[in-house]
């Protein structure tokens, strides 16, 4: 189970035009990378957070989802601390600030991204790469990947369960062969699943293309426009700061 | 090895993207024509970058306690190629930034770089040379798996040096550090997947698995 | 008869023998049953009958006339006989149930608009309507069976072909989905089926197959055959426990000849109900 | 009783709750099986009983004592309790069945000699020594099966717990796996197995739990349990052929109280037939 991938489906936000999503959500990360990390990247956390709120996280899920990325930005950002030098490892000079605007700039930025994870389900997001000139082939080979993550996550955590059941989680040695295992069981299940579709849609008429009929949604250009209205403000407010 | 989304300052993320975008066009170009020619090599893609997916959000366990993930690379490019690694890559990691919040849009040239270009490359290379060489087939492999991780960690680095170079000592220090700091977590883990990617490797030789989407 | 197989034969790679000079006649608008043990090559006959597989010997005929394997005869066949596999994982691919339907009426080259009335339709039949949003990897395994009958619903199937229709179903699920192909039925589709249940069979056929190396032993309607003691032994099978009952209960006089046999579970409780202690 | 789960609550990802103050006894040396529809989660509550999922409340006891979660806890957790999933390719990893069979031996930490030895019993129980050799992926679903559990018995385990044994097993397969699992039995294994299938649980169990929304609604001897329609019918269950038949039998007196009710198709379909018509 991928929780972004579940929160996305049940999301309020989960009927509204991908149009909109798409321009508040990408609109917020380009302004994360564009505007000066103080106040633009803070106002962006801000929106960005209360969107997920608004559109039906608890604060508390919010903020496990935000840990992990957060984990690694600061792995990351610990390096600007120090500097090196002939003498040897110091602490930087403006070490701390530097660190701290990447921080921020680089939390923005998740945030503005996971908020359109948690409100768009993945087949709205590729149909929307497809009008924007994505291969129709490529189209299909992403949602058909889509597709089988769900049930190959259901084969190896069924797989890893037996394993654990026959000790063969004990210890790290048995644990690299339990994990090779698998992960060799699991590629010819891949493949045959791919082979056992094949011939399940050649029955429905396969010729080729997955062609599908995508629910329409109806893009309100004032809603679009007041999206845009609202990220400019932000954008002029942090210049202007 | 991600770099968040955010992470690199805008320029840097706009020009990884134009590194990676030709190549990861050339790739998905040739993959189209094998679409066109063979339809349910879709499928089987499809069945590939999921498995992908899946293998990497595996836990392994690492020496150093704490937990880590394959990257899958060296299997990937050992059993369909570099080429189409690149490609299944690109997906798996467009999938990890959108489902898993796991590195990011603006990053996604400098991960593609780094996980399906330069990795694939340098292990499909070092797994090549070593047989060439006499190496045996498991050590082939091992070499192959653990240095094409290795590969990606230094690629890594380097981003993140070039984007933020040391005050004092620039580029060089900046290197040594982001090296330094990862390598605490890279280098156990590279090892883990070397011999994850032996074991893998000798059980699929059990199976005679048609590497049928080599592209 | 609307489906038919003539001396039809089939090798695995391997040479592994699956079918051998099979004959079998489906007849139109009833509920035919292929019944046989697992692994002896029932699923790989209905991968005949729609074209998927082409047999190494013998034929296929559709209202009588063969038909054939070019491009255009495999797709107007695939509009008339509809196939469900038994794992639903096998033939979903989209990511929602709408989406899913849909890919086979598009196939079939209709426009938008009347494949998504096909579509409705569709899950309309199979009662379904309300999951028409969800994504496909959120259901349940009996939802997913009924999605995956629906795509081949839409396509308005003469010939619906169901490969194990309630196995991993509890009766439960059984229960709702037969009713479901109960009303495809009286809107007039064929249906055929694969089983290894002689009680499925039984409580819901109206012709019955039974499947014995790799050919049919013997067809004929569901009360004669499967009251046929020595055709059942021959098969490995044994008789579907409402049909003794309702044999026995004939022979006590509590059922006129004319009275219909039970057929499920709830039919045959109620019957055993009205046997009465002797001096009662 | 040598497990027991206490007011076990589990609530997967997204706050579906799964088991609700669950409580279950496992009695020594018996076949106990818990009897609810799917995706009511018979499977989650097996995953608690060997320690794969911790619960969000309540215990699991072995012996009357809670286990604990280390790793030195699980570890010995496992080597008692035995588990075997529904599918057996998901439990299936090593090239071939001897490999196969012999990964938990080896992961005992047993010499070769030992884990050889446990290896060819765990075969001779599931009687399966003649496919050794085999690769894995050229058994059949039935053959997959009794690897899959031989497997789990070559830990000799105190407990086993098998979800699902007889899905997608045709008749004869179920009947040999469960002469397999009866010959365990008698060496003293004890054996816990979910089920949808009532008639199953009764021609199968010792005991029975019947599983309803997420806990235990009730457990008991099979022949006291099914045959209680109040509580069957509370579950959405209807009473098994086999005993709705042999009760009926004893009221009318073809079946003494200390005669033992019919069990299977064979036992009742041989019962049916002493029913007289009425004159005879």
């Amino acid at each position: 189970m991928i929780e972004a991938d579940r929160l996305a489906h049940a999301s309020r936000w989960r009927r509204l035009p991908l149009a909109e999503k798409a321009l508040l959500c990408l609109g917020l990360l380009i302004l994360a990378m564009a505007l000066p990390p103080w106040p633009g990247a803070v106002l962006v956390l801000l929106v960005a957070s209360a969107g997920a709120v608004i559109s039906g996280l608890t604060l508390p899920t919010w903020l496990r989802l935000l840990a992990p990325p957060c984990f690694f930005i600061l792995t990351g950002a610990a390096t600007l601390l120090v500097q090196v030098s002939a003498d040897g490892i110091g602490l930087a000079a403006d070490g701390g600030i530097q660190a701290g605007l990447l921080l921020s700039r680089a939390l923005a930025a998740v945030a503005a991204l996971l908020l359109l994870t948690v409100t768009t389900p993945m087949a709205e997001l590729v149909q929307g790469l497809r009008r924007l000139g994505l291969p129709v082939e490529l189209a299909e080979v992403t949602m058909t990947t889509y597709r089988f993550i769900f049930i190959l996550q259901d084969t190896a955590s069924a797989m890893h369960a037996s394993q654990m059941a026959r000790l063969g989680g004990d210890g790290w040695r048995r644990r690299i062969r339990s994990a090779g295992l698998l992960a060799a069981a699991l590629l010819p299940r891949a493949l045959d699943q791919a082979r056992r579709l094949e011939m399940g849609l050649l029955a429905r008429g396969f010729d080729g293309s997955l062609r599908t009929l995508m629910p329409a949604q109806r893009v309100r250009p004032w809603r679009l426009a007041v999206i845009a209205g609202g990220l400019a403000l932000m954008a002029g407010l942090s210049l202007w700061i | 090895m991600h770099i968040m989304e955010g992470f690199l300052p805008a320029g840097h993320a706009l020009a990884w993207s134009a590194v990676s975008a030709p190549l990861v066009v050339v790739g998905a170009m040739r993959l189209r024509k094998i679409l066109r020619d063979r339809p349910e090599a879709r499928l089987t893609l499809a069945a590939a970058g999921a498995f992908a997916f899946v293998l990497s959000a595996l836990k392994l366990p690492s020496v150093t306690g704490s937990c880590s993930h394959p990257t899958g690379t060296g299997l990937g490019a050992m059993a369909v190629g570099p080429a189409a690694t690149s490609v299944i890559g690109t997906i798996v990691l467009l999938f990890q930034a959108l489902l898993l919040a796991h590195g990011g849009l603006t990053t996604l040239g400098a991960n593609v770089f780094s996980m399906a270009i330069a990795g694939p490359w340098i292990a499909f290379g070092v797994w090549k040379l070593a047989g060439k060489l006499g190496a045996p087939m498991g050590l082939a492999i091992f070499l192959g798996a653990t240095l094409g991780d290795l590969g990606t960690y230094v690629v890594t680095s380097f981003q993140l040096a070039l984007a933020f170079p040391d005050a004092v000592s620039g580029f060089g220090g900046a290197f040594a550090k982001f090296a330094t700091i990862f390598a605490i977590t890279q280098i156990p883990l590279a090892i883990a997947e070397g011999l994850l990617t032996v074991v893998v490797m000798n059980a699929l030789a059990g199976r005679q698995i048609k590497t049928e989407i080599r592209a | 008869m609307i489906l038919e197989a003539r001396r039809l034969g089939h090798c695995y790679v391997g040479g592994v023998e699956a079918l051998r000079d099979l004959d079998l006649a489906v007849p139109r608008g009833q509920r035919l049953a292929i019944l046989g043990p697992n692994g002896a090559g029932k699923t790989t006959l209905l991968l005949h009958l729609n074209g998927t597989l082409r047999p190494k010997s013998g034929q296929v005929l559709l209202d009588g006339r063969a038909v054939g394997y070019d491009r255009a005869s495999l797709n107007s066949w695939r509009r008339r006989v509809g196939l469900v596999l038994q794992e639903p994982d096998d033939q979903l691919f989209a990511a929602t149930v709408f989406e899913d339907v849909s890919f086979g009426p598009l196939n079939l080259g209709l426009s938008e608009a009347e494949a998504r009335l096909r579509v409705e339709e569709a899950l309309e039949a199979l009662r379904i309507t309300a999951l028409a949003e969800r994504p496909t990897h959120m259901l349940s395994f009996g939802q997913k069976k009924r999605v995956a009958i629906a795509g081949a619903v839409a396509m308005r199937p003469e010939v619906l072909l169901l490969d194990e229709p309630s196995a991993g179903l509890d009766s439960m699920g059984t229960a709702h989905l037969l009713a479901a192909l109960d009303q495809l039925r009286q809107a007039g589709t064929t249906l055929v089926f694969t089983t290894h249940d002689v009680d499925l069979a039984w409580s819901w056929a109206d012709q019955v197959a039974l499947f014995h190396q790799g050919g049919v032993a013997c067809q004929g309607s569901a009360e004669s055959l499967l009251s046929d003691r020595a055709a059942l032994a021959a098969a490995h099978l044994k008789m579907p426990m409402a049909l003794a009952l309702g044999l026995k209960a004939r022979q006590l006089g509590l059922l006129a000849a004319d009275q219909s046999l039970p057929r499920g579970r709830s039919e045959s409780l109620a019957l055993l109900d009205r046997l009465t202690p002797p001096g009662q």
